[in-house]
């Protein structure tokens, strides 16, 4: 009993967790309309496409790796898509367009970095510049007008439930077995573990980073393309700035900058619990100002509320 | 006569005056980019060249790139003064560029203010623009008619303490505490100028407070929120409020989603002011007055059709 | 024939010749064990094998054909594992996992087939005579010797024709190496070629067919087993005949500099009593696991104090950190150098400066003039082989690396000396070096704590050993009464 | 002399180095005015801010931390200094107090990394949003004026240069020596190279982390004030953004971000890129998305220029 009760708490994810219930505890009481189902329900369609987004980003961080760029590849992706549903009239091409523009990304990415050797922060960096540039020459800097299935993944339901919030649960549950039970998976944590070891083991080292940026890249397109058609329109300057969601949302679900170490569940907790919290603002009508203060001190909270149980010399 | 009037350009307002001695004038034209607001900017400056080109003034555009601040503004000027302009027209937006100004004013290159500048005084020559709070107002009063002085409003704004983002919302806001005190505000709630913040937040707004019916958004992304009252089968029960006549927003307020939408007149604001600009100097023609207000267009469903 | 046969093999680094053309072959089922000072270009000699240098000269053929080994893979694919002297587990993967590692196996909808990664982990657990490791454990929450042992079963379970290993032993049990040599016999009469380095020259004498010695880059002996005593290996290693031998110090001990009383760090320790005067060099000995390591962090502030008390020169110590205790006096040279001890990228100087600086400059500066000036005083004093104070500390061998660290500690002037593990991975001549400098270092006054498993070791250099089981200290035994047959008796206490 | 040439190409910031050279030559040929010592000057004025705010993040991202909170202090700490000096009618007061809120800030991340155990990443996003917030608070989001020695510091020059570009030079030189020469730098190289190692060496871990922290907050708010100066005005919303600047100007000049590595010129060089750059836009009039798409590509050739002739299997 002991172990198993130690076991629960030291989930790498349990802190965002306490967190979560904590707040959602709160809301309950203090706003009757939080637990409607309907409130609930857009909480889950609010945290869908940065959920789904950190998925990637979470496979591109536990390989040691990181992905700035995935915001303006939301952008480029949705763009582009928009841009070819609308020149061809066939709605649907949206959608796989803006998946492969994105995988395009991811793979440019990943080849910086397999290829170039460049560090993955800089060229990530880079591409975040140059997919938004290449978004605005696109479309001259005019939102692109959109419809048609990208619009019903963005703002359609099924049975009351936000199609964007399945599609993220969907994914979670794939990545939670892509994660844990793939050998690309084992990998894709081994790299980030000992890259050196992992060499030596055999491990095609740069395949799995191609692979794992090439998943990053398209997860955003695919959120980027679902994001627009939530608004019935693709904007060359969707998604700036997300990357900081997205990077935060893994980390508070207790991914490990260092690599080697992270939780799907814990991805989604994260994304939830940013969504949340901008729920809870307007909810509670809190003022203007205190909500930028307050994101800050639960984000901090968040992660940690478990440490002052840690040992303190544990990680050093 | 020395000052021979030749026609006003085409959405301008302002002519050129003669140019008998064939005075090369360069004219440095400071502006950003990252959104539609800025096309008819730009517009408006390639328009005043290809209207100057042949009285001797060139107009450059030069573009401060797609990140608003204020030291994009002070490197611009500052690159302008290297590349020796005669004078030049900046939209200065923000606070911290009066010094810059003054700088260049003092060094013998004039500067025309357009769109937004910020509360502190500088030394260009004048400011052509809506007077953001003034504007606000102009909301403010439309919306206190267009609700009956009763009901709900959401209150969205782009960057918390941006000076245009906090007039425009203080302008309307501080007009509607005055005169119609019933009116229940909810927020401010920033959307970061994003349209998909703009959703989410419009539809917890009406999550918690059913009797939502109208929403102010006074910066970037107001067809989000005019999206999320689609989405809420809400057309008609709840308005959106914002500015700018960009396709996105003309295409809701034809929908009956939006219901008002001021316009800044952005390419007549380039226009006149590259023109005067050049006027002051060719023939030294000071500016009528030392800030010009634009006065919006107020945009509604009926305009749209 | 010859299953590896290396002809002519040179190799150098940046001008630096480390192999002179060495001749070198191993046969099917034969162990070769391969001996040679710290540096000798042992670990470089195998890592050309297996593919993982590329020689500057020389040629490798494999039963018989000329192969060439373009990397590590190329290695493995023709039947060769080299099990490297710095481990290189994946922490945060299972044990079955590390084992499978790089060739996952698949089962329905191409997922891991867990169960079956878990027996083939298993089995080849049980081949190498690892029973006591869960293959669903974490390969991070294993003791050093454990992670040994599944990178030995790693590369077992491949089945390889040649199995290289460096230095497997130097962190195992008596207890863990007994079955792991038993194992290695049957490996080898199953027709595996062997090749086992080794500092340990018992072990070398009992388990190899064929004793390969390494001198400064050049093949010195190559001998049957039989017939051969250590010391014509000590000779042909070293050049010299005799090592260090216990010399008992004269004065009597001066006066008292560490006293630990009924300590505990309240969870594997537990009333801990034990003394030591200045001059003197106590031993701490005891199976692995039994809390060594342990006593000596919570000596040096690494672990807290939770019960009973500890005196440092007759004055209490309740270190919050390592910190307070180099700033008392005492110097630690923890096991692990790579994890622990080395800073892998900074050179050989700022390496031995790094726990003194105030000692390399005034005001908080610090001078590298006088950094590298100390790492040359010690590259003397310890004889570590380098080619200078700013080369990277990641070129020097293992053994060198150990010899810095010891100096790193020294450079602090330490009056209490912490040393687990202090010959780790050091040839046999650099060990005789540092038992003369610990002695030495005695003599000047300091107080020595060595926590070792060799018995010969503490034999050979201790005045006193405290023996430890099981996070207790089971008895101190005093010179007379000191034999590796009564340490050992008492470490197996309560087992 | 083989050996000494060899060894220039292997400096960290070599690759930022020739990037830099590359683009100047190509600017004085491309644009009339660039070599002109006016211009010249100002492209190091506009450096300075980052490139001063950037030597701190550089000794942070040495010893494996990252501070992200940079870009919020800086707003936070010109407002309080400008508040300061309003209120009590001393400009004077707006530089030490702009200097001592910055510190606190970085004390306060600090002191979440080494006494609470969060992770940088978190601590400092957290405290991005909460000094932002706090920012907004003081001002109710109205700049505040600012005169005095900030805006001697921000704007005036000395004998043609710059002041700003004086300070941030001599900053530079400071931290060459504190980075190379002193027992703190030392340490802080060696906490990022290998914690554990360090901790049983005696370095006292905590004291060490927490002093870098503070240090990087000091900068910021010492240059949160020097670009309020140059503004002469104190804006809720400066620094919006800046982290990343600063970021990638740290790694740029060759900064490691897994920790023990770094360059202090580097950092300048980097910081200077950046600001050539934008310099560059200006002069020669590229369009905005050009501009956008220009600057991802050249931070990317920065730092891949030289990876070509590095060892491939070298870094994993
Ligand atoms: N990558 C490298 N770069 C430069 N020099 C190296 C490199 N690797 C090894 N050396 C040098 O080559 C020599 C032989 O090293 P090697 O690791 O083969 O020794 P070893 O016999 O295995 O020693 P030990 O018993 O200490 O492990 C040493 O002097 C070492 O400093
Ligand atoms: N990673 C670990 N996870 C769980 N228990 C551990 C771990 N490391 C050590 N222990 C336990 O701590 C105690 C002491 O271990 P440790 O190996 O450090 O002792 P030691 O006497 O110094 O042995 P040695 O130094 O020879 O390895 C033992 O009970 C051991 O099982
Ligand atoms: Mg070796
Ligand atoms: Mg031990």
């Amino acid at each position: 009993m002991r172990r198993a009760h130690l076991r629960f708490l030291d989930v790498r994810e349990a802190s965002v967790a306490l967190m979560l219930v904590a707040v959602a505890v709160y809301l309950s009481f203090a706003s009757d309309y939080f637990l409607a189902p309907r409130n609930l329900l857009n909480v889950g369609r609010q945290a869908s496409v940065v959920g789904m987004v950190a998925l990637g980003q979470a496979l591109v961080i536990i390989a040691r790796g990181i992905d700035l760029s995935v915001g303006s590849v939301i952008g480029l992706s949705a763009v582009a898509g928009a841009i070819v549903a609308r020149e061809t009239g066939i709605d649907g091409l949206s959608l796989p367009v803006a998946a492969i523009v994105g995988l395009a990304c991811g793979l440019f990415n990943g080849l910086l970095y397999t290829k170039l050797r460049i560090n993955p922060f800089i060229a990530t960096l880079g591409t975040l510049s140059i997919a938004r540039g290449i978004a605005l020459l696109l479309t001259g800097g005019l939102p692109v007008p959109l419809a048609g299935p990208a619009e019903f993944l963005g703002a359609g339901r099924l049975g009351g439930i936000p199609v964007s919030l399945i599609i993220m649960l969907v994914l979670a549950a794939v990545f939670v077995v892509i994660a844990g039970s793939t050998r690309f998976g084992r990998e894709v944590f081994a790299i980030g573990d000992n890259p050196k070891a992992s060499r030596l083991a055999g491990i095609p080292l740069d395949w799995v980073r191609l692979r794992v940026f090439a998943i990053s890249g398209m997860l955003a397109g695919f959120g980027g393309i679902i994001l627009a058609g939530n608004l019935a329109s693709a904007d060359p300057n969707l998604g700036l700035g997300y990357e900081l969601d997205v990077i935060a949302a893994v980390i508070l679900g207790g991914t490990s900058l260092s690599g080697g170490r992270g939780s799907i569940p814990g991805v989604i907790l994260g994304a939830v619990l940013m969504a949340l919290l901008n729920n809870a603002f307007v909810l509670l009508g809190i003022s203007a100002y205190w909500q930028v203060v307050t994101k800050g001190v639960v984000i901090i909270l968040a992660v940690g509320l478990d440490s002052i149980r840690r040992d303190k010399s544990a990680d050093d | 006569p020395a000052h021979a009037q030749t026609a006003a350009p085409e959405g301008g307002t302002v002519a050129a005056v003669a140019n008998p001695d064939k005075k090369e004038v360069r004219i440095a034209f400071l502006s950003f980019q990252n959104n539609p607001f800025w096309m008819p900017v730009t517009e408006g400056a390639k328009a005043a060249n290809d209207y100057l080109k042949p009285l001797g003034g060139t107009v450059d555009f030069v573009d401060l790139g797609n990140e608003l601040s204020a030291e994009a503004v002070v490197s611009g000027i500052e690159g302008a003064l290297a590349k020796q302009y005669d004078g030049i027209v900046v939209v200065p937006i923000f606070d911290g560029t009066a010094r810059i100004i003054n700088e260049a004013v003092d060094s013998g290159v004039p500067v025309i203010s357009i769109v937004a500048e910020g509360a502190a005084p500088s030394k260009r020559v004048t400011f052509i623009g809506q007077n953001a709070r003034a504007a606000g107002e102009q909301i403010g009063r439309f919306l206190v008619d267009k609700m009956g002085g009763k009901g709900t409003l959401g209150v969205i704004t782009g960057y918390f303490g941006a000076t245009q983002h906090n007039e425009r919302m203080n302008g309307a806001l501080d007009f509607i505490k005055a005169n119609a005190p019933d009116i229940k505000i909810l927020g401010p709630f920033e959307n970061k100028d994003k349209a998909e913040s703009a959703y989410s937040i419009v539809q917890d707004m009406q999550t918690a407070n059913p009797d939502l019916s109208m929403v102010y958004v006074t910066a970037g992304g107001p067809f989000g929120a005019a999206k999320a009252v689609k989405d809420l089968g809400l057309t008609g029960k709840v308005g959106v409020v914002g500015f700018d006549h960009t396709p996105e927003n003309m295409g809701y307020l034809k929908s009956g989603e939006m219901v008002g939408l001021l316009d800044q007149a952005p390419r007549q604001q380039a226009l006149d002011a590259s023109v005067m600009m050049f006027n002051l100097l060719v023939a030294d023609q000071q500016p009528s007055a030392a800030v010009i207000p634009v006065e919006g267009k107020l945009l509604t469903p009926a305009d749209a059709k | 024939m010859s299953l590896l046969e290396a002809r002519g093999i040179e190799k150098g680094f940046g001008g630096n010749p480390v192999l002179r053309g060495i001749d070198f072959s191993v046969r099917a089922g034969e162990i070769v064990g391969l001996l040679g000072e710290n540096g000798a270009g042992k670990s470089t000699l195998m890592n050309i094998l297996s593919g993982n240098l590329q020689p500057d000269r020389g040629t490798i053929a494999i039963a018989g054909r000329e192969a060439s080994l373009g990397s590590a893979a190329a290695g493995q694919a023709l039947g060769i594992r080299f099990i490297h002297q710095e481990l290189s587990l994946l922490p945060s993967l299972t044990v079955a996992e590390n084992i499978s590692v790089g060739r996952l196996p698949r089962g329905r909808l191409g997922l891991v087939d867990r169960g079956r990664m878990r027996r083939n982990a298993r089995a080849a657990l049980d081949t190498i005579g690892a029973m006591g490791i869960d293959p669903k454990r974490l390969a991070g929450s294993l003791r050093l010797g454990e992670q040994q042992l599944v990178e030995i079963a790693r590369a077992v379970s491949h089945q390889p024709r040649l199995l290289i290993m460096d230095e497997p032993t130097s962190s195992l049990t008596a207890h863990e190496v007994d079955g792991f040599f038993a194992f290695v016999r049957r490996l080898a009469a199953q027709g595996t070629a062997i090749i086992f380095i080794t500092h340990r020259l018992e072990e070398a004498l009992s388990l190899c067919h064929r004793l390969v010695v390494l001198r400064n880059g050049a093949l010195v002996a190559d001998r049957p087993a039989e017939g051969t005593d250590r010391q014509t290996l000590i000779a042909d290693m070293t050049g010299r005949a005799s090592l260090f031998t216990y010399q008992p110090h004269a004065d009597a001990p001066g006066e008292r500099l560490l006293e630990v009383e009924a300590a505990g760090d309240g969870s594997d320790l537990a009333g801990i009593d034990l003394d030591l005067r200045s001059g003197e060099v106590v031993g701490l000995f005891g199976l692995v696991g039994a809390g060594r390591t342990e006593l000596l962090e919570l000596i040096f502030g690494a672990r807290r104090l939770r019960t009973g008390r500890i005196e440092i020169g007759g004055r209490p110590a309740r270190f919050a950190s390592p910190a307070d205790a180099v700033r008392r006096g005492l110097a630690l040279v923890p096991e692990g150098r790579k994890v622990q001890g080395i800073l892998p990228q900074h050179d050989i100087a700022r390496n031995v400066a790094i726990a003194n600086l105030g000692a390399f400059g005034r005001f908080g500066f610090v001078s590298s003039r006088r950094e590298r000036a100390a790492a040359d005083r010690y590259r003397q004093a310890l004889g570590i082989r380098m080619t200078g104070p700013r080369q990277a500390i990641t070129a020097l061998s293992g053994g060198n690396q150990q010899k810095v660290l010891i100096g790193r500690a020294l450079a602090t002037g330490p009056r209490l000396l912490l040393l687990d593990e202090p010959t780790h991975g050091v040839d046999i001549g650099a060990k005789s070096d540092i038992y003369e400098i610990i002695r030495a270092e005695a003599r000047s006054g300091r107080g020595i704590l060595v926590a070792s498993s060799e018995t010969e070791e503490i034999l050979t250099l201790c005045d006193r050993v405290a023996v430890m089981s099981k996070g207790r200290l089971v008895d101190m035994l005093d010179r007379g009464s000191m034999s590796e047959a009564r340490m050992v008796e008492l470490a197996f206490t309560g087992h």
